[in-house]
């Protein structure tokens, strides 16, 4: 299956290449940079469509004696369209962006290096490959991190990367039990453990969640998201609301799904207890949200609040649950990825980070704080954005499922959302127009345009929800 | 004629350095020559291991075995070389190559004189050859001499620099692991009062019988050996010797300390363990609780203590007690996976653990500084170094792709077969904590301003050697084929015996 | 009680390398003298070798060479005096080594007291 | 299927205005008269009983859907009519206020919402639109961006996204009750669990009742109608809390008009109608004490709201019999969108002129605005509901429903009719405070700027010219149009019931002028004692509260996050007091090494072998003594028994 192998190589290939170029031929460098990530997105929009329409795609081999199989079936499939065509998006910002500064090689090549990890842990075919892309993508990304090479950067780099390995070393007992148990690791075919019936399987539960939830972020799990904030703006907004992010979402949805499969789930007594974690994070990731100061921490802590809304989703056992979860994996990232692209576009160019500060900014900038607005709208879930249908079928998925007070609880979070972002857009509006001698206004454009069009996109799919359903309904039938 | 080969087989390659070492001071005038001497010496050792290995995994692990001066088993001194031998060899061998050519035109700086270095290559060569003899004997009191001829070596290279530090470290070395030798004999001489026995074969079959006519005297030699090898390998609380010594060494000292000496010691409690006293014995007595205990405790203190060490190389070393921990933590697990993963274990921390002393010693050697925030942005400046070094962390990290992730994913196995859960969370915590004290080093060399000064990579042999080793460590990640099967061998045959 | 004692007269051998044994490691623990920390180590090997030698004693065997014509019949066991031999052969050299490197402690702090070599120590390493 | 072009008439408005440079073309104008003659040539067949419905075959999980029956159609022309009207007032008006542009672009999406929403044939669709026209019209409230507009817009947003919310919960709750979600117009419900579709049903009550203006959920509607420019005030009075009313019709459906509710539902008419009942009082009394013409009248949009609510609770509590009151409220959807909007239309001509709405500020101004005067005069009588004038229709039509369901008997629908007797009154009483104050009086010292302001007046013409023609002839609309509608929505006997209503009798305009009367003299005591200007303690009125229970929340939410905080430093601090204890234990065993026992300090060497020592001491005395592996076989035993 060559589209496969390219989509996967085109982010090392890309970032190879990337690392020999010499720091001062940047438009060559941001020439080679789009290339490569629009290789990764055509070929993942090939195998993805290719999954879609039933074909099956499969590369297995052997590393160090374990098995190795690369082979999306819709969930991952879906999760690679998203990390990809978002990656393309925050490549073309990142190009605005990072004019000017220092350490762009560097950079790129992690960027890249990191589409291919993303996209490694969206294809992987066992829990083999699963684990090793997910490690890969923590030390891929890494330097993104530690980007500015401050001590307070150096400081969340340290956290992130000791959170993901912990979490990484539970999901590897997780995976040796699970070996243990069946000898199996294959996401093909049955789940892993179907069959099996032991209430010891619930610690496997939490040792599978714990793993994957500190990238996740699931509550007492998440302080390392806020802390990697001091990242430049394109991977907060790539990496800390999507590819990192959803790549632990993504797990659990496989482990929940792939490994223990919708029958087994239901006789685990735990689920309800993570399902009331997941309530609680959901809430009090965005309570805390409403709290924070700096723009940044507060879109982080609400990134928290929403990952759990996918994994409400997972937890729910139902069609319209999951549904409800890839759709919301789906919408949310494009409205994630604008609201930090507008944080960055105004800290950029008119320095100010922090929330208080941000009075009538929105005269200065009115597409930005427009384009911020209707994110906003989204966030909360109402309608014209296309987060209210994942929003919708989670809810249904609760109701379905017999945990209405779960429909409540993401009610409720949209309120929360609207009082924490609502007075930020309306806020930015007021007064008179700031002053306008922002200096450099170079590659403005270049981060708006990705902005807007996401935007757009967001609001169309909002409209006409059926372009992306295909996908969810693969999804939904792959596992119902 | 291929007969006699395969028959000396098992004589030659501990014979080989050995023999290399008696005649080597007589050139000590002549550096090159002595060390294109030691060079090939190690070359046709690592040949001859090769074969034994293929042999062995031909036979499908029927070991060789070799009479010494023609006595045969119960009166004369037996070798046997088996697929545990075989494996460990060839990773002796391999190593002392490779730190042989890290070793050329770079140790007169750390040694001092050409009469010197020649010196330090006969300690090399005879650790070499006393380690080999380690993996291959089926005698008691052969175990005993060799390993002090083992601990004599180890205490010569850890003196060879010249400052007090260095002499201070090889006394302590010296007394501890003199200490650990009386106790090892006198477990020897419990396990004789016993049975009447040394050959290992004889006396297990011997104590089988027995042991119940005088349980106490097997505690005694159980408690005897435990102590004993737990010195000179290190486990924790007797590894107090350990930092300060491998820390003093000479780069290559430290990387053969720390990446083989302290594996030989393992390999002959295990083949104590299993082979004398055997696995009924061992679960009779509880023995592999004590395994567990001492096995995690080292884990995490080795690892704990390791975080807290602003020297590389003594960061290094306390990092060489942590991984002591997992394969003692191996050894307590009586199923051929946690057994495998064990061996396995041992040798690719062998390999990463040479890497990373290679490694750091070129760092240090280029900036003259031993600290690691000394180290700040040399990545760029001393890629091939760096890049070992970071290979060979991520590595011992247990990051899949690289040899430690092997080790650790059968050990994990093992353990789970053994039904235990919470050593295998604190296999994981150690892995952590291994990234906390291992990437910072990495961080720094990377992602840290560029110093003004000019360091360069070191030599061409340097980094030969540092190329070659850290390709190792991918090497068995990704193919552990041969290596992991001798493993699998070696813990299935150590299991069956008795 | 009895039997005991009866053990305990009968293997004599043994109690007294039981005491070597305790005694060297008292010296080796108490003693901040290097040397006699290495003495010390040498008394402990001692109770060793006399465990070993003591394992070889038949009561009322003869030393064993063969002669010829002679009538004895019980030997004591050789093997474990000829290990000893090693034993102390090994012994020797490391008392031989640890000297030497006493030497050059003594060289570089001026001193074979342990604990001051300790106190030196540390305060070279606070400064 | 035509019908479905009606919302897209707006937004292909909105393309044209942000495309044209010069202002020859008053494109609301436009679009408001394209709208109104296509939808009543349209939607005239609706009436004779032929529903339309439309699917838009996307592919994909969501198919809007729209639907036209008279109801619909009813409410699809008044809002055709009302921004045709407000059109016109518009430019002259936004002139002084500025931001025309962006005022009529808002005006045209909100436009097409509201069509979208009276035209949507499913609750999804109704949702769409429902929050597209929450945002659009939110720009009108915050359109003079002061404090004030930004509280309001605040006020408006928050309680309207959370109408949104709980629409949106209600739907997939009906969904999870019915397995297919109804479509609008589709008539009764049979719930395959009738537990969840209750809680649906509260929800989508909840979320519309905001909207609405039902109280407590009023409490953003005095700040945001009176903050927006007047044509927007206008329309929001007049309209856009219409949709909330419409949603809870549509609700209704769905529970059954003209039937007994099911046993659980039947609380749902007493409910509505207390909630209604609370409304208007609450409506009218704040109204009374309000010195703002705009708030005044934004008080009285909720009091109104509560007769239309009441009388929806009250057709629901009447079942079959239900008729009347449904018509009724009908009736009066149309009626409150003519007179509120004048009256708004009104008040913004004489801001425009003199930059003031405080009432007490104002008087005498009927010799400057005669016309306007003569025109304010129709929607003031109206909404007192003096006999000729529309609103006299419908409150007797509201009345009489509420007088027969007293008769059912049932006690507290006495208290009912009583509070809707003097809630009348009150009424009465403001809007004569509110004409006496503004165009009656000492003229006050304000000045007022001299322009011509045909267009306004034109405006508030067409509005005064089908408020009288219906206070003449009350029987038309509910003959051509209000009963169609309500038979379309079930009540399928409401021709009978209303058959016996005849609006010329002698008792009901006698009951009527003694209300006005009333009224009169309540405003006279009122402005002589002063009452009007005495604000009452802020607990006991609900904004109070509701600001009380906000600040509770805030406290609250501060409380915990406190909580959490010191949660969180407690576990990070023992923590790190663990993880400092581990090391100074272990750093024991690191560089330099000495213990002190006994009085002995072994150091350095010493200290190693005695660790050994020790070492090989506790493996003797772990396999002596408490060696597991060894349980049965002691050691006194087996000394012995060697």
């Amino acid at each position: 299956m060559p589209d496969l192998i390219f989509a996967l190589l085109s982010g090392v290939v890309g970032s190879l290449i990337i690392a020999v170029i010499p720091q001062v031929r940047n438009r060559l460098r941001n020439f080679a940079v789009l290339f490569f990530c629009a290789a990764g997105t055509f070929f993942s929009w090939r195998v993805a469509i290719a999954v879609f329409a039933g074909e099956s795609a499969e590369i297995s081999g052997e590393i160090g004696g374990f098995p190795f199989v690369l082979s999306p079936d819709p969930l991952g499939a879906v999760f690679g369209l998203i990390a990809s065509t978002l990656w393309l998006f925050a490549a073309v910002y990142s190009f605005g962006y990072m004019a000017g500064k220092n350490r762009q090689r560097s950079y790129f090549t992690f960027f890249l290096l990191a589409l291919s990890a993303t996209l490694g842990v969206a294809f992987s075919g066992n829990l083999i490959a699963l684990y090793l892309f997910y490690e890969l993508l923590t030390f891929a990304t890494y330097p993104l991190v530690i980007h500015e090479r401050s001590a307070e950067a150096m400081k969340a780099g340290k956290r992130y990367i000791l959170y993901s390995l912990s979490g990484a070393g539970a999901i590897l007992i997780a995976i040796v039990v699970t070996y243990s148990l069946t000898g199996n690791v294959d996401f093909s075919g049955e789940p892993i453990l179907a069959g099996h019936r032991s209430s010891g399987l619930n610690f496997l539960l939490i040792l599978f969640i714990i793993g994957f939830g500190v990238k996740a972020a699931i509550m007492p799990l998440h302080r390392w998201l806020p802390a990697a904030m001091v990242a430049p703006t394109p991977v907060s907004a790539l990496l800390h609301a999507v590819a990192v992010v959803y790549s632990g979402a993504y797990g659990i949805l496989r482990v929940v799904y792939s490994v223990f499969g919708q029958e087994l789930m239901r006789t685990l007594s735990f689920r309800y207890i993570f399902s009331w974690v997941i309530a609680f994070t959901i809430l009090a990731g965005v309570i805390i949200a409403t709290r924070q100061d700096i723009m940044k921490l507060r879109l982080a802590y609400q990134t928290v609040s929403h990952l759990s809304y996918i994994l409400l989703g997972a937890f729910t056992l139902q069609p319209w649950g999951l549904a409800g979860a890839v759709m919301h994996m789906i919408s949310y990232s494009m409205l994630k990825i604008t609201l930090f692209f507008c944080a960055g576009i105004i800290s950029e160019h008119s320095g100010k980070t922090r929330v208080s500060s941000m009075g009538g900014i929105g005269r200065q900038f009115p597409e930005t704080m427009a384009a911020f607005g209707v994110a906003t709208l989204g966030m909360i879930g109402m309608l014209p954005l296309n987060t209210f249908w994942g929003k919708y079928y989670l809810m249904k998925g609760s109701v379905a499922a017999g945990m209405w007070p779960f429909a409540l609880v993401l009610t409720g979070s949209g309120i929360i959302n609207a009082v924490c972002f609502i007075p930020v857009v309306v806020n930015a509006f007021r007064g008179e127009k700031a002053h306008t001698n922002s200096g450099q206004k170079t590659g403005v454009a270049l981060m708006l345009a990705p902005t807007l069009i996401l935007v757009v996109i967001a609001l169309f799919t909002g409209l006409w929800p059926g372009m992306v359903w295909p996908a969810v309904q693969a999804v939904v039938n792959w596992y119902f | 004629m291929m007969t006699v080969i395969t028959d000396n087989l098992p004589v030659f390659v501990v014979i080989a350095p050995l023999f290399v070492a008696f005649i080597l001071p007589t050139f000590a005038r002549r550096l090159r020559l002595v060390e294109g001497l030691v060079i090939i010496a190690n070359t046709l050792w690592i040949a001859g291991a090769a074969y034994l290995a293929s042999i062995v995994l031909s036979q499908n692990g029927i070991p060789i075995t070799y009479a010494l001066g023609g006595w045969q088993a119960p009166w004369g001194i037996e070798l046997k070389a088996g697929s545990l031998g075989a494996l460990f060899i060839l990773i002796i061998a391999g190593v002392s190559l490779m730190v042989s050519f890290f070793a050329r035109n770079n140790l007169t700086e750390e040694v001092g004189s050409y009469e010197r270095v020649a010196r330090f290559y006969v300690l090399i060569l005879l650790l070499g050859g006393a380690l080999a003899g380690m993996a291959v004997t089926n005698d008691l009191f052969n175990v005993y001499v060799l390993v002090e001829i083992a601990t004599l070596s180890c205490c010569g290279m850890v003196s060879a620099r010249k400052h007090a530090r260095a002499a201070e470290a090889a006394f302590t070395y010296l007394i501890l692991a003199t200490l650990g030798s009386i106790l090892v004999m006198g477990g020897i001489g419990f396990i004789y009062i016993i049975t009447g026995h040394l050959n290992m074969a004889f006396a297990s079959q011997e104590l089988g019988r027995v042991w119940q006519n005088s349980p106490h005297v097997v505690w005694m030699a159980f408690s005897f050996f435990l102590v004993g090898f737990g010195v000179k390998a290190a486990v924790f609380p007797l590894h107090v010797w350990l930092p300060d010594a491998h820390s003093t060494a000479p780069a290559p000292a430290s990387a053969i300390l720390s990446g083989l000496a302290v594996k030989g010691y393992l390999i002959c409690l295990l083949k104590i363990l299993y082979n004398v006293f055997g696995q009924t014995l061992m679960q009779q007595y509880a023995v592999q609780r004590i395994l567990v205990i001492v096995g995690t405790l080292t884990i995490m203190a080795g690892s704990i203590l390791a975080l807290t060490q602003d020297e590389l190389k003594r960061r290094l070393a306390f990092s060489t007690v942590a991984q002591v921990g997992y394969i003692f933590f191996g050894f307590s697990l009586i199923n051929t996976k946690g057994l495998s993963g064990a061996l396995f274990y041992l040798v690719s921390h062998a390999v990463i653990k040479s890497t990373l002393f290679l490694a750091a010693g070129a760092m240090i050697s280029a900036t003259g500084e031993g600290k690691i925030s000394g180290l700040a942005g040399i990545g760029r400046k001393m890629p091939i170094t760096v890049a070992a070094f970071t290979v060979a962390s991520l590595g011992l990290i247990g990051i899949p792709l690289f040899s430690g992730f092997i080790g650790k994913w059968y050990l994990l196995l093992g353990s789970m077969e053994a039904g235990s859960v919470i050593p295998a969370v604190v296999i994981i915590a150690g892995s952590v904590l291994c990234a906390a004290y291992l990437l910072p080093v990495i961080r720094v060399a990377y992602f840290e301003p560029t110093p003004e000064v000019d360091v360069k990579d070191p030599g061409l042999s340097q980094k030969v050697a540092l190329i070659v080793l850290a390709a190792a460590v991918v090497i068995l990640g990704i193919l552990p084929g041969p290596f992991m099967e001798l493993a699998n061998m070696a813990a299935t045959e150590l299991l069956v015996l008795k | 009680m009895k039997i005991l004692l009866e053990k305990l007269i009968i293997n004599y051998p043994y109690f007294a390398a039981v005491i070597l044994f305790i005694i060297g490691a008292l010296t080796v623990l108490t003693r901040s003298n290097l040397f006699k920390k290495l003495i010390g180590i040498n008394i402990m090997e001692s109770g060793i070798f006399l465990m070993f030698v003591a394992a070889g004693n038949i009561r009322g065997g003869a030393v064993p060479i063969l002669e010829e014509g002679s009538s004895r019949s019980v030997y004591i066991n050789p093997l474990p005096s000829a290990l000893m031999l090693t034993g102390i052969v090994v012994s020797v050299s490391v008392t031989a080594f640890a000297l030497a490197l006493i030497l050059r402690l003594y060289k570089e702090y001026g001193t074979t007291d342990a604990r001051r070599i300790a106190e030196i120590r540390s305060g070279v390493l606070k400064k | 299927m035509l019908f479905v072009i009606l919302p897209v008439i707006p937004l292909i408005g909105v393309l044209l205005l942000l495309l044209k440079r010069n202002r020859a073309i008053n494109l609301p104008f436009v679009a408001g008269i394209t709208v109104l003659v296509l939808g009543s040539l349209g939607l005239k067949s609706v009436f004779a009983g032929n529903g339309l419905t439309f699917r838009l075959p996307l592919p994909g999980p969501f198919q809007p859907t729209f639907q036209a029956d008279p109801l619909s159609a009813i409410l699809v022309i008044l809002t055709a009519f009302l921004f045709f009207v407000v059109s016109v007032y518009t430019p002259k008006y936004m002139k002084h206020e500025g931001g025309i542009k962006g005022f009529e672009a808002c005006m045209l999406l909100t436009f097409s919402a509201v069509l979208g929403v009276f035209t949507a044939g499913d609750l999804v669709t109704m949702l769409l639109f429902f929050e597209l026209m929450t945002i659009t019209s939110c720009f009108w409230v915050i359109h003079r961006w002061n404090e004030e507009a930004i509280r309001a817009v605040f006020f408006y947003l928050f309680f309207s996204i959370i109408g949104g919310l709980f629409l949106g919960l209600g739907i997939v709750m009906m969904g999870a009750a019915t397995d297919v979600l109804p479509a609008v117009g589709g008539g009764v419900v049979i719930p395959s669990d009738s537990k969840k579709f209750v809680l649906s049903m509260v929800l989508l009550v909840a979320g519309f009742g905001i909207k609405a203006g039902m109280v407590p959920l009023h409490l953003w509607l005095p700040h945001a109608h009176s903050a927006a420019p007047a044509p927007g005030s206008a329309l929001l009075s007049g309209l856009l809390i219409k949709v909330g009313a419409y949603g809870l019709i549509r609700v209704g459906e769905f529970a059954g008009w003209g039937i007994r509710m099911e046993s659980e539902l039947n609380r749902m008419g007493p409910v509505l109608s207390v909630l209604g009942v609370c409304t208007m009082v609450a409506g009218v009394t704040a109204a009374l004490l309000q010195s703002d013409a705009k708030r005044l009248l934004a008080y009285h949009s909720v009091s109104q709201m509560g007769y239309i609510i009441l009388s929806l609770g009250i057709a629901v509590f009447m079942g079959a019999d239900g008729g009347l009151a449904l018509t009724g409220a009908v009736y009066h959807i149309v009626n409150h969108a003519l007179f509120k909007a004048a009256l708004f239309l009104g008040v913004g001509v004489i801001y425009i002129h003199t930059n003031e709405t405080n009432l007490y500020k104002l008087g005498g101004l009927w010799r400057h605005f005669p016309v306007t005067a003569a025109l304010m005069l129709p929607a003031v009588l109206g909404i007192a509901g003096a006999p000729g004038f529309n609103g006299y229709a419908s409150k007797t039509m509201m009345h009489h429903a509420v007088s027969a369901a007293a008769k059912t008997g049932t006690g507290w629908m006495l208290w009912v009719e009583r509070l809707f007797t003097m809630v009348g009154v009150g009424t009465a009483a403001s809007f004569t405070k509110l004409y006496y104050l503004m165009f009656l009086g000492k003229p006050a010292g304000i000045k007022v700027a001299k322009n011509r302001a045909h267009s306004l007046q034109i405006a508030m013409g067409l509005l005064a010219v089908v408020m009288i023609a219906i206070g003449v002839v009350p029987q038309l609309f509910p003959d051509i149009a209000a009963i169609p509608a309500v038979q379309a929505l079930g009540m399928e006997n409401a021709s009978n019931t209303l058959a016996g209503i005849s609006f010329w009798n002698f008792s009901d305009i006698f009951s009527m002028l003694i209300t006005l009367i009333l009224g009169m003299l309540v405003c006279w005591i009122g402005l002589k004692s002063g009452v009007f200007h005495r604000q009452p303690p802020s607990w006991l009125t609900l904004e109070g509260l509701g600001k009380l229970a906000g600040q509770g929340i805030l406290a609250l939410s501060n409380k915990a996050a406190e909580l959490y905080g010191s949660v969180v430093k407690c576990i990070r601090n023992s923590g790190s007091m663990m993880i400092r204890r581990i090391y100074s234990v272990l750093g024991k065993f690191g560089q330099n090494r000495n213990s002190t026992t006994g009085g002995v300090t072994l150091s350095w060497i010493s200290a190693d072998t005695a660790l050994i020592i020790i070492a090989l001491a506790f493996l003797i005395v772990w396999y002596t003594l408490i060696n597991p592996g060894l349980s049965e076989q002691r050691l006194i035993y087996m000394w012995i028994d060697n």
